[in-house]
This record gives C-alpha cells, structure tokens and sequence, in this order.
C-alpha cells in the first residue's frame, strides 16, 4: 500500500524532507512507520517515545494500521501558542 | 452545536485583535475575554532575537474546531469562539496566537478562553523554532529548559 | 511598585480595545488578555433598550490604582494594566467597560484580568441603569433579580 | 464645619440634588449624615443598611467622623461592570 508521511519541525529538518510517499506492507502501524525512518536518521530516535501521530488530521494511538492513500503526520513536541 | 459562528485560523498574516473582538461579540455577549500570546524578548534568560512558527494547517484547524466543541460542552451558553495562529517569521513583540470567547457572562468567558490557549498549546501541531541572540536555534520542547511554561 | 506604565480612564468615550492592547503589551509580556464587557440584549429575561452609566470619577480611578496594586502584589511580574469604564448613554452591543492585563505568563494574566473586572464591580463607584424595552428603568442592584452576575 | 455630600444614582434621583453642603457640629459621623438626609427623603431608607461611604475618595467605615472641607460620598450599591 502507499501512504504519505508529512514531517515537520525537528522531524523535517532531521530528515531533510518534508514528505515522504513510502511503499508499505498492508497493516503496517504508525509506530513501525516512526521505528523505519529512526533506522534511516537515527536523530529520530530521541522523539520516538514522546512522538504523536495523525492519520487524516486526526491523533491516533501509536499501534493503529494504516491504509492505502493514508497521510499520516509525525508529531513530534508541539509549541504552537 | 452549529459552530459556523467561529473564526478559525492559521496562517502568515498578522494577528487583528479588533477583527476577533468584532467577531466575537454580539448582542447576546455579556462579555468578550480575548487572549494575545506575544514573542517575549527572553526565555528562560536566553534573549531571543525572532521566532519561527510552522504549521500542519489543515490538522491544526480539525483541532481548533475540536476545542470549541469541547468549550461548549463545559460551558453551553458560550458564544462565539475565534482561535487564530501565526505562521513564519516573527519579531520581539509580534502576536503569535490569539484567542476570543464571547459569552453571556465572564467568567464562563474566561474559562473558556484559557482552556482554549492550554489545549492548543497541548495538541494543536503547531511548532515553534525559537532562534536566539546568540544565533543558536532550536524548535521548543514544552518542559525542557528552553520552554518555560508561557 | 510603579504604575505609571497603567492606563486608567473613566469617561463617555467609546472603549478602544487596540489601544488598550497596545498600551499592555510590551517586549517583556508573554500574554496580554483582555476582557470586554458590553451591554446585553436580555437581563434577566427582560429586554434593554439601552444602558446608562455614572460614576464618581475621581474615585473610581482611586479604586482602579488599588486594584492594580492589589494585582502586583498576588502577581508581581505582571506588566501593564489597562482598567477604562465608560459613562453616559449606551446602545446595545456597546462596550462598557475593558480591562486588560500583560504579564510574561497567560495563567497569570488571565488570573490578574479577572481579579480586575471583579474587584471593579464590587468597588468602583459606578452605577449602571438599566432602561428596558417597557419603557422602566431602573439603577441596577447586584444580587437582586435585575441584576445576575454579568 | 462644612462638609460637602456628593449624591450619585438612586440618591441622587431619591434627593433630587447630586450635591449638598452642610453644615454639621463637629465629630458628625458618616452614618449620622445619612440618617439626616434619610429623615428629609425616606427613599433614601432602603439603602442605610448596605450604603457605603467614601471620604476624599477612599472608602471609610460608617463611625468615620468628619472633618471641615470634606467631601463625603454616599455610595449606594454599586454595578459598574
């Protein structure tokens, strides 16, 4: 299945992009999605605990499997306000 | 509960305190509480030079519209609610976020409006890139040492 | 402390909200909220026509002073404090009264802007008459059926 | 001494005049200056119990005695706001 990742903040700029279309295993999990970026930019490791995830603007919990054409967000700490 | 009356916004432009007022007060309004969050000259003694804000916009309003939902259900007879947020560059004393809750009585009016900054502040994936006198940046995390709570 | 940074008026002029908000926020504010009271369709169930207010000047601005000292002292690193009443004839819709807090944290400013709002309808000698639909009128007194807590 | 009474709202209205000066023994108090503007407006009754005064614009308690050249206001309940 295909899924769009956005990443923004600290999460963008530690891998160098914006978004990322990535070719997945159906049922793959928001959480293994954060686990195989951290494997390829291991400064994403020091936000996989506190990481928050959104699938089509909305929080889900870490382990809900995703779907094709899903756009699932990395939130990493937020600071708006 | 229709929610057409409220504004929500994020975006580039500067914030207009007196649209907001406007927008949140009517005829059945006893009161109109307004909060301006402002970029401060220092954090946690660091002097900061300017701010960035960056935004994952469509998500962040699905939040605004969710903590409006929330205000009505703790306080019904509240009126109209505005929650709008700053993205991009920022300079010492330019308004970052600014939140207006119009309702029959004050103090209903107050407590909505806080807990609309403090859900924000908690949910709404909005970032803040702080970027220091001493040319150092680096995006705020709420509870570290560059983050005291505002 | 020094209260010349505060901005204290009572008068027939209309409320300007920007200006109050220019004037409390500064480099060193993180929050400004203000909060804006205006008159009211329905109190009590009763429809206004409009409102009429009069006050002692003198000492209202008198009381003003103390309630801004009185925010120092519980909040002492609020900033700039904005307290304007009007007087004279009010339409509906029109404000009344603004207050408007800075201070380098919001939790505090809106504790300090509420604290202001509610001090002043307790102790500024101002009084408000309510003219209804009916054509009676009359001083409102608070705690009896004309007046609930605005 | 000479002791000049300001009248607001529902005094006003009650007594007609927004000012008053009188002439008052020594030591009148607050209090008794209300009691004798009472007996000539008994409208103005229904406030004695809850009327506040202010003496040069600070609040005093009831007993507050007056002085000559005071300017003493008669501050029924208030609703500013």
């Amino acid at each position: 299945m295909k899924v769009s990742i956005k990443l923004f903040a600290s999460y963008r700029e530690a891998y160098g992009r914006d978004e990322v279309i990535l070719e997945l295993p159906q049922g793959t999990t928001c959480a293994q999605v954060q686990a195989h970026l951290a494997r390829e930019s291991p400064q994403l490791d020091r936000w996989s605990k506190i990481v928050r995830f959104g699938v089509n603007c909305q929080f889900v919990p870490p382990q809900t499997a995703l779907v094709d054409g899903d756009e699932l967000v990395l939130i990493p700490p937020v600071s708006g306000g | 509960m229709s929610s057409e009356q409220d504004y929500f916004a994020v975006g580039p432009d500067p914030l207009d305190l007196l649209f907001a007022y406007t927008l949140a007060t009517d005829l059945s309004q006893g009161a109109v509480v307004c909060m301006v969050g402002t970029v401060r000259r220092q954090t946690a003694g660091r002097s900061v030079s300017h701010l960035e804000y960056e935004a994952y916009t469509p998500m962040a309003l699905e939040v605004f519209k969710q903590i409006a939902t929330a205000i009505r259900e703790r306080w019904p007879a509240t009126g109209k609610i505005v929650i709008h947020h700053r993205t991009g560059k920022l300079a010492l004393g330019e308004a970052s976020v600014l939140v207006a809750v119009g309702h029959p009585h004050r103090a209903a009016a107050f407590d909505g409006c806080e807990y609309a900054i403090d859900a924000l502040k908690s949910d709404a994936p909005i970032w803040k890139k702080e970027h220091w006198a001493d040319g150092e940046s680096d995006w705020v995390v709420a509870g570290s040492v560059g983050a005291k709570p505002e």
